[in-house]
């Protein structure tokens, strides 16, 4: 008896839930006619889908970006939305921080709500799978944050990317030392080609794709590649890696992790005595809270390499731009308590942000809706100068005529920002600020590790 | 007995006809594009449920780790197609048979020393784990953890791509069809794997070889779920190694199938029709709100089943069916005096 | 009597130093029954799993029509010509009465069809039409040891080798299996291990006796009911008081 | 040189995977059900660590000891709610991988709706600290965790071998009817063992704390790990988790070092499947195949 | 004693024991003869509690056994020496008979009666149980058995797969046990050395209890001489 009414329960458990789904799926077909029915009437309606990996291993990091995403368009809503008049709806969808899931979710934002544009995704494979079903529905994806480099190689027509690829960080390390050569050459005695270079990435597709810059850039520049290795990021011991650098006696250690094994790595490497002279990281695990928490006070002085620049000098930015910045930045700490972190929440604020305030008034002025070829026409056609992108850099989309050859790895690019640079960001009392390009660096950057870092090889005081 | 078992067959090939007219029906009725996506999702689960309940729910070996299989398939047709322009068609064929020759490696051994239980589960979930860290690892061939899309290209049959969904609920529903008539037809096979699942040692003693039936329908369940793999490529039209060679998916086919009966020929199909929509019923209404919630439910609606309907939806009439005879036997042996037995 | 079909020469088998089969030879000859008696564990039922392979020996040779069927697997044993029944019977508890006997039919058979033709037959010998469509798992000890029996000779075995097939069964159902077993012998050869002795005594041709893993005597039932070794070790030392 | 410190590494972390298989190692000898939500009990055991050390900020060996009643007390909802339903049907062995698979997806969801998929570390005063031992190097908190797991290895094994409980659960492990004849309570030995396995993982999951940083879906990279810890050393074997550990341990640390860090994991997963093959019951362990 | 009325029990769907009731007076040995199958081991399972009847009553010294949680029975007296010995293999002689002591722990005087009454025993004290022979596991499963100070102590078949000789001090054990007042019901195939000690007999067929008689009158009766000494 018990066990039939718990199967009775658990069916009706299940019948409510395909009743509520039932229900949302017709106010779905709802918005999607009502989507419709505005685009006919002439209306404009700034409409967009959020895709975000809100559950599963991306979540911790996809949350925060759906946040940003959140708080941009609460601050432009505010002030009525896109050009004063026209205020931004968006519907959400959790991809699971899965490929497969993320485009079924994607292709039901498409289909059923009518999104014209999608904003998202984290993830590089789930980009790289959403990318393709937004290809299919003529449906424009503004990636924010999938910066592999093989996203934009497929020629795909409607994917655009303002930050840079993952390749482009991992060679700038590799310029930011080339350009302190003189300096270099003063602690080390070495000129570039004789610096011995250690590059050791996860093995994730954000760490292979900056390893493989950092190693193609290096290599070009001729220096000694002494160790190039990944491992999973899923290791419970990095001690393996830690030996070989340590017979390696690498002059410049290039590192890509998630937080993790990059808090593993620094731990492991104090325990079993490695010393470097030069240790950049890049991005991924290196720029988050949990990594600060992690390893404390040893953080200080960490170089990464961000495709966006932590605290910058806000100078080069439009004053409006400039307000932005520091709204966002109060509100964001007034909401969650904490600052945002420059590196995940400030990029996809800023890309956000981007196009609401460039692309879609932009589409509505010149295409008089807000569709997704109008928003096309319009990213294609703009050119912005580096002081009114909060990324920090200039503007401007590679198209299928014109595709975007990468110095690096020389990739062919289509809808890649031409001009996405990446920003070496260091850590001062933990906290990251950019330090080069000087244009943007509000500190002077210490290339060596000081004597106070434990990994220090102590070439400098 | 040969009348019922026509009456049976004929019963069964209506039901195919009833579900495979139903389907194809689905591609003229203008359902919106999600809804046909949720078709083919779960006609495309049922297919695979099918192939992995040919192993795992005849046998009674419960594989975990069948992701491995379906991504060798994957793979392989996919490197073929980019690399050599090779049609898919041919491709997830040859996918399939290298899918074969692992499982091989994997099965003679299994099978030979007789792993049962939570051993076999382990091993299986071991050779996926393997198999998944040799994908990441040989990133020339795999492009590892990047992952690998499918070249985009308007609809073309010798591609395998289509622009609209319904070319792929035909594919996907011939072969799901052809699965199941696969193991319909398999009688004889299908008597010797209850037999060996019930218990081994008296299947040997009637002359049934139990290694090389268990490695028979590995292999053929090996070659199935790959050329799901290809099929999964085709649709999704991006892999990576964690997506398509992790627990997640060798997971889903192993519950779909329980849930639905496993060992039984439509189970698997049962099991699909009702895992793939709630899952994504509960996503869809849930997933936004707060997240996690709509998994956390869908664990929930698992255990409960697990629990509480341990044989699947497909013996819900048989469970019915039985309460009420066994409520007439009871009356019946009360009343009378013959019979008796025990159970030593 | 015709040539041995089976031969069974100098067999032994240890379990973690435990010898359960200790040097045993003995020949079978077609169409007559053996009866293999001893007390609860003598070895009896590990001759079977010997002979059929489920164990490996450790020493000696089992030959099969002339042949070494040392290292085969039960079941090339079992499409062989040699079948066994299990002690504790292991019916099919999942599929019915007659799918159990319908797996038995179907490695001799070439197509579904024909193996299920077979079934009925069988059914009819064991008596287990009525209960064609209970699952195995239902049956009474009864009824489990007659479809053990109808599985066994759904294999259409040369030799057919009975592991207590009889025990548990009332006197009048014994008679019957005893005249069945008889009647089978008209065409088949036949082992049985029993330790009900009335049974054995009246059927068997030739009887051999097993006591902890030695086999103590061999002859016909009167032989061996009147060899003392055999009454001391089946009926133990009080038994030879009142005797 | 390299080679006594790979050795040495080697053992930490063989410690650690042996820390984090002792639970579950118990729970598979005793119920004879394999906990496939073991890493995400492990998850659990980490965010309790980490909520109480930041409160706190006491040594995490204490924080332990605070866990391990907590984690019972979760064992035992679990035990309740899952397991003990699906003991003694028919087909318990699948049942429960496949229930205990479907906890993985309530356990981590319910974390991500309390905590956020946010990562969380702590930083203790150990925390990158290490002593040298001739030329070896040798960290302080997977020190600790070692000489923990050794501990309760220890523990355990004084409970199970010398005292009269002991006795009970091996009686039960060993033979679950023999053991109700001798007046033994199985469900409440089985209960008791569920929950004091979980609580293992939960003190696990405090001491590795200050090592990994924890979010929700953590535990899935523990939990394969475990499984094939405890399979080579012997599932049910109470101490095989720590033969296993050492094993896996010094064959990924050498395999690191001497093929690539990358494919460590392959192999000690193909010394995993070598095993099964040939020696299935693990190199400590009990017959499997019966 | 132990009084058993009307019991009915069942696996699943098949019924095993039909309306069986039997008694046992204080300080008796009885023994329960019957085929294989005829529902002997499941009638002692039943009694202790591994399997719960459909119905009937199992009264033993005016307490309902039924209600009594099946591991609190060998406390109030009851034990079982299952078939197959049921040793913890991988326990010591002296885990085993520790272990069957119960709450009180274990009493020395017992252990000494029980070393003294099985001197082997006590020369493979310290061996596990899996290593030991057939006898002496069938020994120290009875041992096990007194540890646990039974009022009624239960056999299934202790003879079972030993030689003669030890059969024999089997039985002798059995004698000496019920000289110190403990009641024995147990179920044999040896029929006349079993009837030989006991004072009465029940004969179990189909799960039904067909005849209770005198060990003396059971050994003529012809029908039991028919089937079970059938030589």
């Amino acid at each position: 008896m018990k066990k039939i009414t718990s199967i009775l329960l658990s069916v009706a458990l299940v019948l409510s839930l395909a009743a509520c789904g039932g229900d949302s799926k017709d106010s779905s077909g709802d918005a999607a006619s009502s989507g419709a029915e505005a685009e006919t009437s002439g209306e404009i309606n700034v409409y967009v889908g959020v895709e975000e990996p809100l559950t599963g291993a991306n979540a911790s990091l996809g949350t925060a970006e759906y946040n940003a995403i959140e708080l941009c368009v609460e601050m432009l809503n505010e002030k009525g939305g896109v050009l004063g008049q026209y205020p931004i709806t968006y519907e959400t969808v959790d991809t699971q921080s899965d490929a497969a899931t993320g485009a079924s979710e994607v292709e039901r934002l498409i289909t059923t709500k009518g999104v014209p544009v999608v904003i998202g995704s984290y993830g590089s494979g789930i980009a790289a799978a959403v990318s393709e079903v937004c290809e299919r529905y003529d449906t424009l994806l503004w990636e924010q944050s999938g910066a592999a480099d093989t996203l934009l190689q497929n020629g795909y027509e409607w994917t655009f990317r303002t930050e840079s690829m993952a390749s482009l960080w991992g060679a700038t390390s590799v310029d930011y030392i080339v350009d302190q050569a003189d300096y270099v050459k003063e602690v080390l005695g070495k000129d570039i080609p004789e610096l011995k270079v250690a590059i050791i990435h996860e093995d994730g597709s954000y760490g292979t794709a900056v390893g493989q810059g950092n190693h193609a850039a290096a290599e070009k520049i001729g220096m000694d590649i002494v160790a190039y290795e990944a491992y999973s990021s899923s290791t419970l011991d990095l001690s393996s890696v830690i030996m070989k650098l340590i017979a390696a006696e690498p002059d410049i250690l290039l590192l890509t992790g998630y937080v993790n094994d990059g808090s593993l790595f620094l731990k492991q490497s104090q325990e079993l005595g490695f010393k470097v002279p030069i240790l950049i990281t890049h991005s991924g695990g290196h720029s988050v809270q949990a990594f600060v928490d992690a390893i404390g006070d040893q953080v200080n002085y960490l170089l990464t390499v961000d495709p966006v620049a932590c605290n910058p000098k806000l100078d080069s930015f439009d004053p409006e731009l400039q307000e932005t910045f520091k709204e966002f930045e109060k509100r964001w700490t007034e909401k969650y308590g904490v600052k945002p972190a420059h590196h995940v929440e400030m990029r996809a604020f800023a890309q956000s942000y981007l196009f609401f305030t460039e692309v879609a008034p932009k589409a509505i002025e010149e295409g008089g809706a807000f569709t997704a070829e109008t928003c096309r026409d319009a990213i294609l056609s703009l050119e912005l100068d580096a002081s009114k992108n909060l990324m920090g850099s200039d503007v401007k989309y590679s198209t299928p005529d014109e595709p975007f050859i990468d110095p690096t790895l020389g990739g062919t690019h289509v809808g890649q920002n031409i001009y996405a640079g990446a920003f070496i960001n260091q850590y001062f009392d933990g906290e990251l600020y950019c330090v080069w390009p000087e244009k943007y660096g509000q500190k002077e950057g210490v290339l060596f590790l000081p004597s106070s870092s434990t990994l220090s090889a102590g070439v400098v005081d | 007995m040969k009348k019922q078992v026509d009456a049976k067959n004929k019963k069964f090939i209506l039901t195919l006809v009833i579900i495979s007219v139903a389907l194809l029906a689905c591609t003229v009725i203008p359902f919106s594009i999600y809804v046909k996506h949720i078709i083919i999702q779960t006609v495309f689960y049922a297919f695979m449920a099918t192939a992995w309940n040919m192993m795992c729910g005849y046998t009674g070996r419960l594989s975990l780790g069948h992701s491995a299989y379906i991504a060798v398939g994957a793979y392989t047709s996919l490197i073929l197609y980019r690399n050599h322009n090779l049609t898919p068609w041919v491709g997830m064929l040859l996918g399939g048979i290298l899918a074969m020759a692992l499982m091989f490696l994997i099965a003679f051994p299994c099978f030979r020393f007789g792993l049962k239980g939570p051993y076999f589960t382990l091993s299986s979930i071991a050779v996926m784990e393997i198999v998944r860290y040799l994908l990441t690892s040989m990133r020339s061939l795999t492009s590892g953890s990047l992952g690998m899309s499918l070249p985009y290209h308007k609809t073309n049959l010798f591609h395998f791509q289509f622009d609209h969904k319904e070319p792929y609920l035909v594919v996907f529903l011939i072969f799901w069809l052809a699965a199941v008539i696969l193991v319909w037809r398999m009688e004889r096979t299908r008597y010797y794997l209850e037999a060996i699942r019930e218990d081994d040692d008296a299947a040997s003693a009637l002359g049934i070889s139990v290694t090389k039936n268990l490695i028979k329908v590995a292999l053929m369940s090996a070659f199935m779920v790959a050329l799901g793999g290809t099929f999964y490529v085709q649709y999704y039209r991006y892999i990576d190694p964690i997506t398509i060679c992790g627990p997640h998916m060798a997971t889903n086919l192993a519950l779909i199938t329980i849930i639905g009966g496993s060992g039984t020929l439509l189970g698997p199909t049962i099991g699909a029709a009702l895992v793939i929509p709630i899952s994504e019923i509960l996503r869809t209404s849930l997933g936004d709100k707060l997240s996690g919630l709509h998994l956390f439910i869908y664990g929930i609606v698992l255990i409960v089943m697990i629990i509480h309907m341990p044989k699947g939806v497909i013996s819900i009439p048989d469970v019915i069916r039985r309460k009420r005879e066994s409520k007439k036997a009871h009356i019946e042996t009360t009343a009378s005096e013959s019979g008796g037995a025990s159970n030593e | 009597m015709s040539e041995a079909i089976l031969q069974v020469k100098g067999v032994s088998k240890s379990f973690g130093g435990l010898k359960a089969t200790n040097d045993v030879s003995f020949d079978l000859y077609e169409h007559e029954i053996l009866g293999i008696i001893g007390p609860n564990g003598a070895g009896k039922s590990t001759l079977f799993n010997l002979i059929t392979n489920f164990y490996q020996i450790d020493e000696g040779d089992i030959l099969y029509k002339g042949e070494s069927i040392v290292g085969l697997t039960p079941d090339v044993v079992c499409r062989k010509g040699l079948t066994r029944t299990f002690q504790v019977a292991k019916p099919f508890s999942g599929l019915t009465v007659f799918d159990n006997i319908l797996v038995g039919c179907l490695p001799g058979s070439a197509t579904v069809a024909e193996a299920r033709d077979k079934v009925d037959g069988i059914l009819e010998i064991v008596k287990l039409n009525d209960l064609a469509h209970e699952p195995g798992g239902k049956l009474t000890t009864l009824q489990r040891k007659r479809l053990e029996l109808g599985k066994a000779l759904a294999t259409n075995p040369d030799v057919l080798m009975l592991d207590e097939v009889m025990t548990g069964l009332k006197p009048h159902e014994m008679e019957e299996m005893m005249g069945l077993v008889l009647k089978l012998k008209e065409t088949k050869t036949i082992m049985v291990v029993e330790h009900v002795m009335k049974v054995v005594m009246g059927i068997s041709d030739r009887i051999i006796v097993l006591d902890h893993g030695v086999k103590i005597a061999e002859g016909t039932p009167t032989e061996v009911t009147n060899n003392p070794k055999v009454i001391e070790a089946y009926l133990g030392r009080s038994a030879k008081k009142h005797a | 040189m390299i080679v006594l410190q790979i050795l040495a590494s080697g053992i930490l972390l063989g410690g650690i995977y042996a820390l984090i298989s002792v639970g579950l190692n118990l729970i598979f000898g005793v119920i004879k059900i394999v906990n496939m939500a073991h890493g995400e009990f492990l998850m659990i055991g980490m965010y309790a660590a980490y909520f109480i050390y930041t409160a706190t900020q006491i040594n995490v060996g204490l924080i332990s000891i605070i866990i391990f009643p907590l984690m019972m007390v979760l064992g035992y909802i679990i035990y309740r709610l899952v397991i003990k339903p699906l003991l003694g049907t028919a087909e318990t062995e699948t049942n429960t991988i496949l229930a205990t698979s479907g906890l993985t997806f309530v356990l981590q969801n319910l974390a991500l709706m309390l905590w956020t998929a946010d990562y969380r570390a702590i930083k203790t005063p150990t925390s990158s600290q290490s002593f040298s031992l001739g030329k070896i190097m040798l960290s302080v908190d997977r020190t600790y965790a070692f000489l923990i797991c050794l501990v309760l290895v220890i523990v355990l094994y004084y409970i199970l071998m010398r005292t009269r409980f002991g006795a009970k659960v091996r009686a039960v492990s060993q033979d679950k009817n023999a053991a109700i004849l001798m007046g033994i309570n199985v469900n409440f030995i089985y209960a008791l063992t569920f929950c004091v396995g979980i609580a293992l993982v939960g003190v696990a999951g405090a001491i590795i704390t200050p090592i990994f940083s924890v979010y929700p879906s953590v535990g899935v990279f523990f939990g394969t790990a475990s499984f094939i810890v405890v399979v080579l050393g012997g599932l049910g074997s109470f101490t095989g988790a720590l033969l296993g550990g050492l094993i896996i341990g010094l064959v990924e640390t050498a395999a690191g070092v001497l093929a690539s860090a990358e494919l460590a994991q392959v192999f000690s997963l193909l010394l995993f499947l070598l095993v099964l093959f040939v020696k299935p019951q693990g190199l400590l362990g009990k017959n499997a195949r019966v | 004693m132990l009084k058993i009325e009307n019991l009915n029990v069942a696996y699943g769907d098949t019924q095993v024991l039909w309306d069986l009731s039997l008694h046992v007076k204080e300080n008796e040995i009885v023994t329960l003869l019957g085929p294989n199958g005829a529902g002997k081991t499941t009638l002692l399972h039943t009694i202790c509690g591994l399997v719960s009847p459909l119905s009937g009553s199992i009264i033993f010294q005016g307490k309902n056994l039924l209600d009594i949680k099946p591991y609190h029975r060998p406390e109030n007296g009851v034990v079982l020496v299952p078939e197959g010995r049921k040793l913890f293999p991988k326990m010591t002689v002296q885990e085993n008979l520790s272990i069957a002591a119960g709450k009180a722990g274990v009493d020395k005087d017992t252990q000494d009666w029980v070393f003294e009454l099985m001197p082997r025993l006590a020369e493979r004290r310290k061996q596990l149980c899996g290593t030991l022979s057939g006898g002496e596991q069938q020994m120290c499963a009875i041992g096990r058995g007194i540890m646990a100070k039974p009022k009624l102590l239960m056999l299934d078949e202790p003879s079972l797969g030993l030689a003669p000789l030890i059969v024999e001090q089997v039985f002798d054990i059995l004698t000496k046990l019920k000289q110190t007042g403990i009641t024995i019901f147990f179920v044999e195939q040896f029929v006349e050395q079993s009837l030989g000690i006991s004072e009465r007999g029940y004969l179990l067929e189909d799960g039904r209890i067909v005849l209770e008689e005198d060990s003396e009158t059971m050994l003529g009766n012809d029908y039991v001489k028919q089937v079970y000494l059938g030589i």
